[in-house]
């Protein structure tokens, strides 16, 4: 560690514990509380990366976050921040975007090309051949800039938090720490939110007095109860101070997302400093005063051994004092004001070595520092609509007017003191916990659970705050020579001055098509000096050519942090585990996951056409309904008829949407006194509760209908087959399961298996003679067990949901959803019986009746002719010899029953007669035959099966 | 410092009762909206405007006058019943949900349906012996990725 | 076609000329004076409205055109997509429409003398359920027959293409398949915009940026100042002053049914905020455009390096475009079921454009109950890929006022007639 | 995220409602035209400016509600808390 000064009070390191780590595969060491930067620099490292089109040699600039000269490969992950990551035992860093190695890059004969290849040059060329573009491509590509992704990377823990706190400070400077430590003096919960490792800000690198300060402030801090988050950052501000913060310090998750709904936010983020433009602006050994600041100060590293200083503020009065202290010579220092006084720097492929003037003389140095102003990070206050005003005086852009519960303090405000800066954070900090007495207040008094508040709700107050000073600065944004403007993406002030000439002269334009700003840092470092040279370049000023909007997050934040622990949820019935342990094939349906067979779906077809099957299908939606208007609520909702169903019966209906279009389908029984049953589809049963509160609250709010959901609270069962009312009857004293006594759609409330209140009715969605019993969840895995160990010599065997389907095609049910679709209105389904016009009211009446005037396709039976071919679903039905569509196959399946194929289409009417030969084009390109069936069922059409 | 703990109490008798505000069972029922109530060993609770959930057994719930627009439903089977109990239940709940669980804005007794984990739930605030605890109700069918999203969200905060 | 305002070859050779001597390249289109009235005057200076002015010239040897943008030449949704391309729809419609698109851009870097960067990378849409494979098939058949390069692939098939998507079964949202279709791929938006801008500029047409419309101005209409059904459109009302014209050609997004409400004109449109994002970059790994509608997310890699992700419309209708965390937050998780890998990939930036959303997930082009004043408008999410199409059928439409049976299905009158385009069928995310 | 005022729960993340958008009434099924009742289908002011529209707190009280709210800047026309008012961008 040949850089490393002698140690001093208040440095961030530890150097009692040295780390090791490995540079591009060589051995070295640092200390704890180094970052991967400065322990580089401290071995001596001057180059840490080459830049993106030029490939050219670059060292730390800014040492901190935006450096966008530190950007390394940290084993696995890719684009680590070298000059904020702190280091690690063991870390594996190396360069990126490097060919073949940082020292030797072929690449960087790019630069001897550059002045061919202006921004934006890939517009103007390789148009022609076309056919040679993709080739071009593949090697443009090479050329981007980043790490390496190791896919197998482990999706470590991400789990997220919400918090509410009355505020969170963004920017734990000394405006940030007093803004929270008044607020939180005021009674309000503080979450303060630092970006860097320590709390203190521009302190950490100050005098001995102002850590001190820093170390103060803290201290007053956690006594006051405020929640300091250090290395995270507020990454966004949303709707209604929706905030998010990335907390990259949790000791358990990797990175972590809260998500902050704060009544204030303060945003104190101080400033960012600016590099400055000219011919050598990025080589190494050219750095920002603050960096040097933080190298001596945080790190004890040495930064060179002889300097030049463009000082056009106290910043580089600060760090000439600093390079003193660690006993650099400073060759140097040029003073503000004179844009000629420094022209340009030149040296090797690694460092800087000589610095030109404007008159003519030279400096030889191995670090020149520039001090000439600030960027204020307003990106928060922008997400909050503000938009910033630049005040050429003080040569930066400040905040405008933020909403009232979002507040700006300390740097990005104004100048001063520190103690000026403390002031106004107090300040800041007493008038957030004001306001956000107010909002919690109305919160308190709105919310329905919350307790009731006492007393009168307190006065909102006024911002009364004295605004900090503005120290005059110097417009300094370039020398008389062009240099590099945006480091990460290789742009220089000659590219923005020939984009403007060529008439990308608007700030977004000029970013689009040179790509300024659009790096890694997003603008922190670029903003400014991409907006002045724009300026300069149309003689205009910079407030008349304005900035771009700062779009979240504030600082790039990992997927894993975003994605967090992913909550999908998955519903299962009561009887899963018997599924599960019986050799079941599931299938995710929705959020469901179901049995979809036991291993052969033709033979569970089988028996249950001879036998007796019995199959799950609790998620059927089931809504309970009671109340006296039920019947007129059926009747609106669904296209048939409601008010006669007497008690005891099941009926079949459609539901459509207001446009005409099949919105779901059911059955719905009547249980007893104003109480009925309703079923949708598993799929509809969320919308079509939602529907009905929606018609019974906002159309229809007279009536009196209580809905309920009550899907898991029933396990439904499907017993079907020839033998299933023997095995029913198996189960059950209290229910006469006579054919007469109960006949095909009616329903029964009785005693099965021992349990009571179970409700069984006869339906029919196989074809074969069927009970469907919804009994109490709890019990039923019980009954199914039940069914199974009562019924063996009836053959009773499981099915899923794949023999369903075959066996309800087999029967010619539609499916709303596969065999409708998205425009597909009730007459579709060949349901015209059901289509109710003499009703007065029902949804979606008016668009039903004018379609049936008009030409609409219409699900049919279909058979192919050749009874082994099976037509995959949605294979195309068209005209005979030409390629005109007229329908598709919506359902196909073999039917183990029929021994031959089947399937439901959707035909214009056209081609919807008994009878109709179609042709159908099968996936594999060749066309087939199939016929228009006269009924929708292929197998017992009479229904002398279910009626039995 | 009372430890963490989920436990499913699904079996409890659970009833909903279902009252226009101008009916008997409404009055007798009472509460205001968002609040409960322990009565005789069941916990009362007005989850919704016209919507009351009784847990514990149906012993309140049968001496109820259910005339007019009221109806009652057996939700013991439909309704999941976890109970999260700790000093640092908040906290769990907290990574699960987004409503404020601070005292003030969530007190004992206090109830809201809101999104747990991307399932919609109610939540009904029953400390025990002044320790806070949780009554989360869910459907059922959730039951296995509901426990286990809470209890994910515990693993930080056990043993702390 | 005669370029009349000779702009100056792109090619190599002007780059090395430019580098020897030194000089810069001339505007790429001028900066026009204000005139107060035109033919055609064209609202929106994004994809859709440059393209139609440049076909107006081109084709129809209409010049006289002005086209207004409130902002910059693409400030809106033009710049603001994620650039994908494709021709795979659902209805013959669509596919026919979409499939001449893909053909404009294919030869668009020539034609217009501008590198585009068409990156043909192939695109494929994953498939996590039964039915969503079924919906896939039913593209790939419909694809089939209109010649468009679309078929249903499989697991295997998918990992060798995209080996950063886990394929494995156990997942919560299983790979099933995928419709896969070499020829979509990405574009470089705003190239297409330039292209377009000075293509038009080089024939006379005049682009004034910073002129937002305030009014259209009517006369003889039904409803409130001689607007709405019957009126004749007379021209426009800017914040520089009136423009008169006989036609008006509405081009928006975000802001149709605004400009459309100035004419006394009522739209099938609701408007939402599309979110999209993107990665800091990282070398290439994803040779492909993968999009899943089930879990609302495509995302492909850019010759940049950068993941580039888009999501499906925001549900609740705003003309903000501030975005949201949420959006980032299922954005994330739903890329990493797909690619679990990325985890330690850093989301750098997010942004949102306008979508005018309409019922059957289907444009509204052609004329309107007001003479004179057309809309190309209710482009939802899925208008820049159809830009140049839908700019040389604008053309037509204006220029021979008359509907071409290519946007004829597209007509505004098509919702009072109730004859919905069918894409609504499988129009889970448009992209 | 928006902060929407339920009018029995309190203010409650939208995440939490169904948003169900512009308000418009219906027909009368029996006598409306193809036209009026494609325009109560199809047809939507979408304004940039105020909007009066429906929401339902499906996670909380399952109340159907309106509110005013402005497309643009994201204020209500009744707000219950005071500052929240968000700046649109364009």
């Amino acid at each position: 560690m040949k850089n490393r000064l002698p140690s001093r009070a208040g440095e961030q390191i530890d150097r009692s514990t040295i780390l090791s780590f490995t540079w591009n595969g060589k051995k070295l060491e640092g200390f704890a509380g180094d970052t991967i930067a400065s322990a580089l620099v401290a071995n001596g490292v001057t180059v840490l990366s080459r830049s993106m089109k030029y490939h050219r040699p670059r060292g730390l600039l800014t040492a901190d976050y935006w450096d966008p000269n530190a950007t390394v490969q940290v084993g696995d992950e890719p684009n680590v921040r070298a000059a904020h990551r702190r280091l690690e035992d063991g870390m594996v860093v190396s360069a990126q975007n490097v060919s073949p190695s940082l020292r030797f890059d072929v690449k960087a004969a790019n630069g001897l090309v550059g002045r061919f290849l202006t921004a934006g040059f890939y517009y103007k060329t390789f148009m022609k051949p076309a056919a040679l573009w993709p080739r071009y491509e593949k090697i443009l590509a090479t050329f981007a800039p980043g790490g390496k992704v190791d896919l197998n990377t482990p999706h470590g823990y991400h789990d997220k938090r919400y918090a509410h706190p009355d505020v969170v400070v963004a920017g734990a400077g000394p405006a940030g720490l007093a803004a929270a430590i008044a607020a939180a003096a005021d009674g309000a919960s503080v979450m303060l939110v630092e970006h860097e490792h320590e709390v203190g800000g521009h302190l950490l690198w100050g005098t001995d007095d102002d850590r001190a300060t820093a170390a103060a402030l803290r201290a007053e801090a956690e006594a006051a109860g405020v929640e300091i988050l250090t290395n995270s950052t507020v990454t966004g501000r949303y709707e209604d101070n929706w905030v998010a913060i990335a907390q990259r310090s949790h000791p358990m998750a990797v990175e972590r997302l809260i998500k902050a709904r704060a009544k204030m936010l303060i945003v104190a983020a101080g400033t960012i400093e600016r590099p400055y433009v000219f011919a050598g602006n990025d080589l190494p050994g050219v750095m920002t005063s603050g960096a040097v600041q933080r190298l001596i100060r945080m790190y004890g590293v040495k930064p060179g051994t002889r300097a030049v200083v463009l000082a056009a503020n106290d910043s580089g009065a600060a760090a000439v004092a600093a390079l003193d202290d660690a006993g650099v010579d400073v060759a140097r220092v040029i003073g503000s004001g004179d844009r000629a006084a420094l022209v340009k720097a030149t040296g090797s492929s690694t460092r800087i070595r000589k610095v030109h003037m404007g008159d003519g003389t030279t400096e030889n140095c191995d670090l020149l520092v520039t001090a000439v102003g600030w960027t204020a990070p307003t990106s928060l206050l922008n997400m909050a609509g503000d938009r910033p005003v630049y005040d050429p005086s003080a040569a930066r852009f400040f905040p405008g007017t933020p909403p009232d519960n979002v507040l700006a303090t300390g740097g990005i405000t104004g100048d001063g003191t520190r103690d000026q800066l403390i002031e106004h954070g107090r300040a800041t900090g007493r008038l957030a916990a004001g306001r956000a007495a107010v909002v919690c207040h109305r919160l308190q008094a709105s919310t329905a659970r919350a307790a009731s508040v006492d007393g009168a709700e307190p006065s909102y107050p006024a911002d009364e705050r004295a605004a900090l000073p503005r120290a005059p600065h110097p417009e300094m944004f370039r020398a008389a020579t062009h240099g590099i403007v945006d480091y990460s993406e290789d742009v220089s002030s000659k590219d923005l001055f020939g984009a403007a000439a060529e008439g990308f002269d608007s700030v977004e334009l000029i970013k689009r098509f040179t790509t300024a700003t659009m790096g890694p840092s997003q603008g922190k470092l670029e903003t400014v000096n991409t907006v002045a040279v724009l300026a300069e370049a149309r003689g205009e000023t910079i407030a008349e050519v304005g900035t771009t909007v700062w779009r979240p997050p504030y600082a790039p934040i990992t997927l894993g942090a975003l994605g967090g622990r992913v909550f999908e949820p998955v519903r299962v019935s009561a009887i899963q585990p018997w599924h599960e342990a019986n050799g079941v094939t599931p299938i995710l349906a929705g959020q469901w996951i179901r049995p979809e067979h036991y291993g052969d779906p033709a033979e569970e077809v089988r028996n249950t056409r001879t036998n007796v099957g019995i199959t799950d299908v609790t998620p059927l939606g089931k809504l309970d309904l009671q109340g006296p208007d039920v019947p007129k609520l059926l009747s609106l909702l669904y296209t048939n008829k409601w008010m006669q169903l007497p008690v005891g019966g099941v009926r079949y209906g459609i539901m459509c949407a207001e446009d005409g279009v099949v919105l779901d389908d059911g059955v719905t029984g009547h249980l007893g006194d104003d109480h009925y049953l309703m079923t949708t589809t598993s799929s509809g049963a969320a919308t079509v509760w939602n529907w009905i509160e929606m018609w019974l609250q906002t159309e229809r709010p007279e009536w009196q209908v209580h809905v309920t959901p009550i899907t898991t609270g029933l396990a439904s069962i499907n017993i079907a087959g020839p033998n299933s009312r023997a095995l029913l009857g198996r189960l059950t004293d209290d229910i006469d399961l006579g054919p007469e006594a109960f006949a095909y759609m009616q329903v029964r409330t009785g005693t099965i298996a021992g349990i009571d209140d179970c409700i069984t009715w006869r339906i029919g969605f196989t074809g074969e003679l069927s009970y469907e019993i919804h009994v109490p969840s709890q019990h039923g895995l019980h009954v199914w067990n039940q069914l199974l160990e009562h019924g063996v010599d009836l053959g009773v065997q499981p099915f899923g949901l794949e023999a369903q389907r075959i066996m309800r095609l087999e029967k010619g049910h539609f499916i709303v959803g596969q065999d409708t679709d998205g425009l597909s209105k009730a007459p579709t389904t060949g349901m015209i019986p059901l289509l109710k016009l003499d009703k007065d009211d029902w949804a979606g009446k008016p668009e039903v009746a004018w379609v049936l005037d008009d030409d609409y396709p219409v699900v049919v039976a279909v058979q192919p002719t050749d009874p082994t071919v099976v037509p995959e679903e949605a294979c195309q039905i068209l005209r005979a010899d030409t390629i005109d569509i007229v329908g598709r196959i919506t359902s196909s399946r073999f039917s183990p029953t029929l021994g031959r194929s089947i399937c439901l289409a959707q035909v214009s009417q056209e081609f919807s007669e008994p009878g109709t030969e179609l042709t159908v084009l099968l996936v594999n390109g060749t066309r087939t035959t199939a016929r228009v069936m006269e009924h929708h069922a292929h197998f017992d059409p009479e229904g002398t099966r279910l009626r039995g | 410092m009372a430890d963490l703990t989920l436990t499913n109490l699904t079996p409890t008798p659970k009833t909903t009762i279902r009252a226009a505000a101008d009916t008997a069972a409404a009055a007798e029922l009472g509460l205001t909206f968002g609040s409960s109530e322990r009565r005789d060993g069941d916990l009362v609770v007005r989850i919704r405007p016209d919507e009351w959930l009784v847990i514990g057994s149906t012993a309140t719930v049968d001496a109820l006058d259910l005339s007019g627009f009221a109806s009652r439903i057996d939700t013991t089977h439909s309704r999941l019943l976890f109970r999260l109990t700790g000093d640092l239940a908040a906290k769990v709940m907290e990574k699960v949900c987004s409503l404020d669980f601070a005292d003030h804005m969530t007190p004992n007794g206090a109830c809201a349906g809101a999104s747990v984990a991307k399932t919609t739930c109610d939540i009904v605030r029953d400390d025990v012996d002044r320790v806070p605890s949780y009554l989360v109700l869910c459907d059922t069918s959730f039951r296995d990725y509901l426990r286990g999203a809470i209890e994910d969200a515990m693993t930080e905060f056990v043993g702390a | 076609m005669a370029l009349r305002n000779h702009p100056a070859k792109y090619s190599a050779f002007g780059l090395v000329r430019r580098g020897l001597r030194k000089t810069n390249w001339p505007r790429v289109w001028r900066e026009p004076d204000w005139k107060s009235s035109y033919d055609v005057i064209i609202i929106g200076g994004g994809v859709h409205g440059l393209a139609t002015a440049y076909y107006l010239a081109a084709n129809h040897g209409i010049t006289n055109v002005a086209v207004l943008d409130k902002a910059y030449l693409g400030s809106g949704g033009s710049g603001r997509n994620t650039a994908i391309v494709r021709s795979n729809y659902l209805t013959p419609e669509g596919v026919a429409f979409y499939d001449r698109s893909l053909d404009l851009y294919n030869t668009m870097s020539v034609d217009l003398n501008l590198n585009v960067m068409f990156s043909e990378r192939g695109h494929m849409t994953l498939a996590h359920t039964d039915s969503a494979l079924r919906t896939m098939n039913w593209r790939a058949e419909v694809n089939k027959l209109q010649k468009i390069d679309s078929s249903v692939i499989g697991p295997d098939e998918i990992k060798k293409l995209a080996p950063s998507l886990d394929v494995s079964t156990n997942t919560r949202y299983p790979i099933l398949g995928a419709l896969y279709h070499p020829p979509g791929g990405t574009i470089r938006h705003d190239a297409v915009v330039w292209g377009y801008a000075r293509g038009a500029d080089a024939q006379g047409v005049d682009l004034h940026q910073k002129t937002e419309v305030l009014d259209i101005l009517c006369e003889g209409g039904d409803g409130a100042d001689g607007k709405g059904a019957g009126a004749t459109v007379t021209g426009v009302r800017t914040r520089r002053g009136d423009i008169s014209a006989p036609i008006v050609v509405n081009c928006t997004a975000g802001w149709a049914s605004t400009i459309a409400g100035m004419a006394g004109v009522r739209l099938p449109i609701t408007t939402h905020p599309l979110q999209a994002a993107v990665t800091e970059p990282v070398k290439a790994f994803l040779p492909t455009v993968v999009v899943s509608g089930s879990l609302h997310v495509y995302v492909s890699q850019t010759d940049r390096g950068e993941l580039v992700f888009g999501a499906s419309v925001d549900p609740v209708a705003t003309y903000n475009m501030g975005g949201t965390l949420e959006f980032t937050e299922e954005l994330a998780g739903h890329v990493l079921e797909l690619m679990p890998g990325i985890s330690k990939m850093r989301l750098l930036r997010q942004w949102a454009g306008l979508c005018d959303m309409t019922p059957d997930y289907s444009p509204v082009m052609g004329p309107t109950p007001v003479e004179g004043f057309y809309v190309d408008v209710g482009w939802g999410t899925y208008g820049f890929k159809a830009g140049p199409v839908s700019g040389e059928q604008m053309a037509a439409c204006v220029a021979n006022r008359a509907t071409p049976d290519l946007i004829k299905p597209f007509e505004l009158s098509r919702f009072t007639e109730g004859e919905l385009v069918g894409e609504k069928g499988a129009a889970a995310v448009g992209h | 995220m928006l902060l929407v005022p339920c009018p029995n729960c309190g203010p409650r993340n939208a995440a939490d409602l169904t948003y169900r958008g512009e308000s418009h009434a219906r027909p009368d099924p029996n006598t409306a035209t193809r036209e009026e009742w494609r325009t109560y289908l199809y047809l939507r002011d979408n304004p940039s400016g105020w909007l009066r529209e429906s929401w339902y707190c499906s996670s909380g009280c399952r109340t159907h509600f309106q509110i005013e709210r402005h497309t643009f800047t994201g204020e209500l026309r009744e707000p219950l808390l005071p500052g929240s008012k968000t700046g649109g961008e364009s």
